[in-house]
């Protein structure tokens, strides 16, 4: 793309900057919020001009779907009252200039400088190498589940974690007033969960040969799931022990798990899949990993333990 | 150039002045409601356009379903998204504006 | 890809003020939100350096953005829990300092 | 696969598939603790005896070797840690389980707190066993969050603290991620046997050196990085404490350790060991000096991790200076013999806390019947932390004068004596108030007065959890023991080259 | 015609920038949102067209992916995050007091 590629890559370096400057800067937290997501927004273009659509798929749906829903709902119980931090928080004063700006000059160009010298040599050749034995064709996807693939179990038991620390610290905290009440909503949500179970199972197919998969299918199956709750649908977990839902919670992590150890089992090391079938194996674990990142971000999204109580609130949208 | 990509890159180069215009009013009216107008309006306009085009232009029946869905998603969501923020907006007391 | 290096640079010199000189807590959420992103940022500059481009890094890049995810939510739901302590009232508020009083 | 392969799988996979099972099933939490964690302690046993026989091994996770895969190194230190962790995890679950007996203390949710602490076991063995830069940024995160919910289940109290710690951690891995992303974009390798061989000492290499240190030294609270630590460890429930002051604190030297010593080990010079000892003399000043002015009783344990971790600090001066085999097994062993004993001081100090009804070292005098137990346990354990004679305390100390005498450090044998005399200074404050008959002098409060009063008997409960007190204690005393005829298979490290 | 693309996607870009001003200013909260929803739409067709000039189709699913959960966004803050903000950022625009406002069911 040239010339015209640079300026797009400069004006998008400069709204980057301007909106994580205001996510961490702006008077007021809404504005920061918001630019934080715009930001995520604008960074899902960025990995797509660095050529990591997968990366950009897994942005454009976290960032968008499940950091969005969570920050904007944080909100609810973190606005503050008047007059209290609307005032401008921070003030560029001679000490900033003297002090900071010359030492943040310095530092990120001393980093962008490091940065640029490293020959960066890859991996790429090895994995191309790798991957006639590793079941898949797309090369994300062996490093994710086969490669790497503990790295794998161990960020579905982070969000596994992530979920049990949510919920350990209490009931949810029901919406702290009053959702509006619209007809559109319901309506809403009915229409577009179907599509969202659409696409993610579009996305999950795909990961085997292209950018897709586990990660942003996941994603946006959880992001459908807040949106049903938001939309009204009935809560999910109305008893004390919550039903089976602790298991279903919890099952994506076990089977993964228990793939690793049938490997090791079966002969070879930890996580070592025996070749013949290198491909189901993968294709069972990225079904179960994308439906436990589903599950998760939105047991996640709960922001505490779900509780009959709490969720009476919930029902009146 | 097959008369496919002419026609396909002429559709999209038609909806861009609408992201322009969208833009400009989201800058330049007075208050949430017209603004509204911006959102619900000229970008999916444009949006659509810009699909439309780059439908023909592809050739495929599969990407044209897809582009296809890109836009009625969007339609879907900027209209409802409208209907709410005026809904809240109108119960919360913030007042249309009237010159 | 200068550009996108020195983007990386720059935002993790923003999250890290961010981070030191912020109050709020949320804010400072936000600014180890960019922080990481400029590592991320960074990883796939690593990558995309590489001939033939390298898959390792963005599986590292998609491994690290759900960790993100993951503890930006437990921080959320401390963050919550906190500014709910801290405000008498029911509209909580998170601007009070919550680390100050018990030094 | 061998017995040692499988033991270390069992390490791995087993505390995460209990905790799955903990969480969903909550009612049988605890006894599918209680088992595994008995499992995890022969599994750990059964490692170290394998190391012990036929020497380290790597395993290949996946099948895939260094470059594209990710590899455990299992190492007589990698066991040793492992095996810390076993005891810890045991005497902890115990504790826990034993405190749940009595139904007047606070139930803390069972149902949530069995599954983190599993969690957060499991997470320590897999990093404990990981030579992969990034895998070990997953288990850090890893620990991080089991951490963070473990101490914010302690109570609302414990929530500032547990949010200041989240943000410290999750800083630490950010900057963590930056070096090894650095180190990637130099070698395009992760491993750190594999590095250590590849990684040259240019600019890249010390720049990436700084940030994975700094982001681990803040993991570690190392001096001047220690501020989340005192109320996050000091706030949580005891064998919480335990585990993060003994374990999850080590772990971070541990990899501190780990990476100078291999990927950067060429630019270990004299000047960076310094300036890492130096840190290290810091820490052990402060720390010292701060928990000499502490009121509170597990305040003071807790600056008490800043000051010990200091010691093993002393590592990276004496290493440079050529002492590096001594100085090795000398700081291995204070972080093992620290860890037993740290976490027997915190499980002890729940006891004594709980039986006083206080937690104030002034307020601790004269009611002892009952729990001596718990007072015989923490002395034990300050016995080590001291360095007296029999203990590991003292092996370890007695090994890095050892290696500052040979390598003409004198300096550093000078801030060993001085943090040792410290160390002794504000542990016999604790024990000065133990050994007090009368009534403490400075009893103000009516809880103290009235639990001297009364003179609570201890319960079965009470006899539980000083029972895993005494035996951590018992443990560090025992690493004396066991230290010099295991000092060989303590220096068996894959990828650090001495 | 491919060649023009990156010329619009550039535009594009810059109408996004332009745009940030609103986000800036505001002044109430759905305005933002609204601003942050456009941009949305900005961004669907700067990667489509970022598609279609690099042939790398897959991009064509992360603009799917931004119009699936572009609802998202907005309506969680309808639902959740405006409600507890209204007090502090409405009485910046014109409008009654905040304690006027009327349920409307």
């Amino acid at each position: 793309m040239g010339l015209v590629g640079q300026v797009f890559d400069a004006l998008l370096a400069i709204a980057l900057v301007w909106l994580a400057w205001q996510a961490t800067r702006a008077a007021d937290l809404f504005r920061a919020v918001v630019s934080f997501i715009v930001f995520g927004l604008l960074m899902a273009v960025a990995w797509v001009r660095l050529e990591a659509p997968d990366i950009a798929l897994a942005e454009a749906a976290i960032g968008a779907g499940a950091t969005g829903a969570l920050l904007l709902s944080a909100l609810d119980r973190l606005a503050p009252r008047r007059g209290r931090s609307w005032a401008r928080v921070w003030r560029a004063d001679a000490r900033t200039w003297v002090l900071w700006v010359p030492a943040v000059m310095a530092l990120a160009g001393a980093l962008t400088a490091a940065a640029w010298q490293l020959p960066a040599p890859g991996l790429g050749a090895v994995a191309t190498g790798a991957l006639e034995q590793s079941g898949v064709d797309h090369a994300v996807t062996a490093v994710l589940l086969n490669f790497r693939a503990l790295d794998t179990l161990l960020e579905i038991g982070v969000l596994v974690l992530a979920a049990v620390a949510v919920w350990s610290m209490g009931p949810a905290p029901a919406a702290s007033a009053p959702v509006m009440p619209s007809p559109t909503l319901p309506m809403l949500g009915r229409t577009l969960f179907p599509v969202f179970v659409l696409v993610a199972a579009y996305l999950l197919w795909r990961g085997s040969h292209a950018p897709g998969g586990a990660f942003p299918a996941g994603a946006v199956l959880g992001a459908g799931g807040i949106l049903m709750l938001l939309a009204g649908a009935q809560p999910w977990i109305r008893s004390a022990e919550h039903g089976p839902w602790r298991a279903i919670l919890s099952a994506g992590f076990a089977v993964m798990l228990f793939a690793a150890i049938v490997g090791a089992l079966a002969g070879g090391a930890f996580f070592e899949y025996p070749a013949a079938i290198a491909s189901h194996a993968i294709l069972v674990l990225e079904v179960t990993a994308g439906m436990s990142i589903a599950l998760l971000l939105f047991a996640v999204y709960l922001r505490g333990e779900p509780h009959p109580a709490a969720d009476t609130d919930r029902q009146r949208c | 150039m097959s008369w496919t990509e002419l026609v396909g890159g002429l559709l999209v180069i038609a909806g861009m002045p609408f992201f322009i215009l969208g833009t400009l009013g989201l800058l330049r009216f007075p208050d949430v409601y017209t603004r509204l107008h911006a959102l619900s309006k000229a970008d999916n306009v444009g949006l659509g356009l810009v699909c439309v085009g780059l439908g023909i232009q592809s050739g495929s029946p599969a990407m044209m379903l897809k582009l296809l869905l890109i836009w009625v998603l969007m339609l879907v969501a900027s209209a409802t998204g409208a209907g709410l923020i005026a809904r809240t907006a109108l119960a919360r007391g913030i007042r249309p504006w009237s010159p | 890809m200068l550009i996108y290096l020195a983007l990386a640079s720059v935002l993790f010199v923003i999250g890290l003020h961010g981070l030191f000189t912020a109050r709020n807590l949320l804010r400072r959420l936000l600014s180890l939100n960019v922080l990481t992103t400029a590592v991320f940022l960074l990883l796939v500059v690593i990558a995309r350096k590489a001939t033939p481009l390298d898959p390792v890094p963005h599986a590292m890049v998609l491994t690290g953005i759900v960790i993100a995810v993951s503890t930006t939510a437990v921080a959320l739901a401390l963050v919550e829990r906190i500014a709910l302590r801290h405000s008498p009232e029911p509209e909580p508020s998170a601007s009070t300092r919550p680390g100050e009083e018990d030094a | 696969m061998t017995a040692g392969d499988a033991a270390v799988i069992v390490l791995v996979s087993l505390p995460h598939a209990a905790a799955i099972a903990g969480f969903v099933w909550p009612s049988r939490a605890v006894t599918v603790s209680l088992i595994s964690a008995a499992t995890l302690m022969a599994a750990a046993l059964v490692a170290m005896h394998a190391v012990a026989g036929y020497g380290a091994w790597r395993h290949d996770v996946g099948g895939w070797e260094a470059p594209l895969g990710i590899g455990w190194t299992i190492d007589g230190v990698a066991c040793a840690l492992l095996l810390l962790t076993a005891a810890v995890g045991l005497a902890g679950s115990i504790h826990h389980a034993a405190a749940r007996v009595r139904p007047s203390t606070a139930a803390h949710d069972p149902r949530y707190f069995w599954p983190l602490w599993l969690f957060l076991w499991g997470g320590l063995n897999a990093l404990f066993v990981s030579a992969d830069l990034f895998n070990i940024f997953v288990t850090l995160e890893f620990v991080t969050v089991a951490s963070v919910g473990l101490i914010a289940l302690s109570g609302r109290l414990a929530q500032a603290a547990a949010w200041r710690y989240l943000l410290a951690t999750l800083f630490g891995s950010s900057v963590y991620l930056l070096g090894v992303a650095l180190i990637y974009g130099r070698v395009a390798a992760l491993d750190l046997p594999f590095l250590a061989q590849a990684l040259p000492a240019d600019l890249v290499g010390m720049t990436a050196a700084s940030l994975v240190t700094i982001g681990l030294l803040l993991k570690g609270a190392v001096f001047p990085l220690h501020f989340w630590l005192p109320s996050a460890h000091a706030r949580a429930l005891p064998p919480v404490s335990a585990i993060l002051s003994g374990v999850v604190v080590a772990a971070a030297f541990y990899l501190l350790a780990r990476a100078w010593l291999g990927p950067f080990r060429e630019l270990l010079t004299p000047a960076a060991g310094t300036a890492l000892g130096l840190l290290g003399a810091g820490a052990v000043l402060w720390g010292g000096l701060l928990a000499l002015l502490q009121r509170h009783l597990k305040r003071m344990i807790a600056y008490s991790t800043v000051s010990q971790l200091g010691f093993c600090m002393l590592l990276f001066p004496l290493a440079a200076a050529g002492a590096t085999q001594l100085a090795w097994t000398g700081a291995m062993v204070v972080l093992l013999a620290h860890g037993l004993s740290k976490a027997a001081c915190f499980l002890a100090a729940g006891v004594i806390v709980r039986h006083h009804r206080s937690g104030r070292v002034d307020a601790l005098g004269g009611c002892q019947q009952g729990i001596g137990l718990a007072w015989f346990a923490f002395a034990l354990a300050a016995a080590s932390l001291v360095g007296l004679p029999p203990t590991g305390g003292f092996v370890g100390k007695w090994w890095l004068a050892q290696a500052a005498i040979n390598s003409g450090a004198y300096p550093w044998l000078a801030l060993l004596v001085a943090g040792t005399l410290l160390t002794a200074a504000y542990l016999w404050r604790v024990l000065e108030a133990a050994i007090r008959t009368g009534p403490p002098d400075e009893a103000r409060r009516p809880a103290a007065i009235a639990a001297h009063r009364e003179g609570a008997p201890a319960t079965p409960s009470d006899r539980g959890m000083m029972i895993a007190a005494l035996g951590l204690a018992l443990g560090a005393v025992a690493v004396g023991a066991a230290a010099p005829p295991l000092a060989p298979v303590l220096s068996s490290a894959i990828g650090v080259t001495w | 015609m491919n060649q023009v693309y990156p010329f619009l996607a550039a535009g594009l870009l810059l109408n996004i920038v332009v745009g940030l001003v609103r986000i800036l200013r505001g002044p109430t909260a759905a305005d933002r949102m609204l601003a942050a929803e456009m941009f949305a739409t900005s961004a669907i067709v700067i990667v489509l067209l970022l598609a279609f000039v690099t042939g790398s189709f897959a991009l064509v699913d992360v603009a799917l992916i931004f119009s699936l959960l572009a609802a998202l966004a907005c309506v969680t803050f309808v639902s959740r995050a405006w409600v507890a903000l209204e007090q502090a950022s409405d009485d910046a625009a014109s409008g009654p007091p905040p304690g006027d406002r009327g349920d409307t069911q």
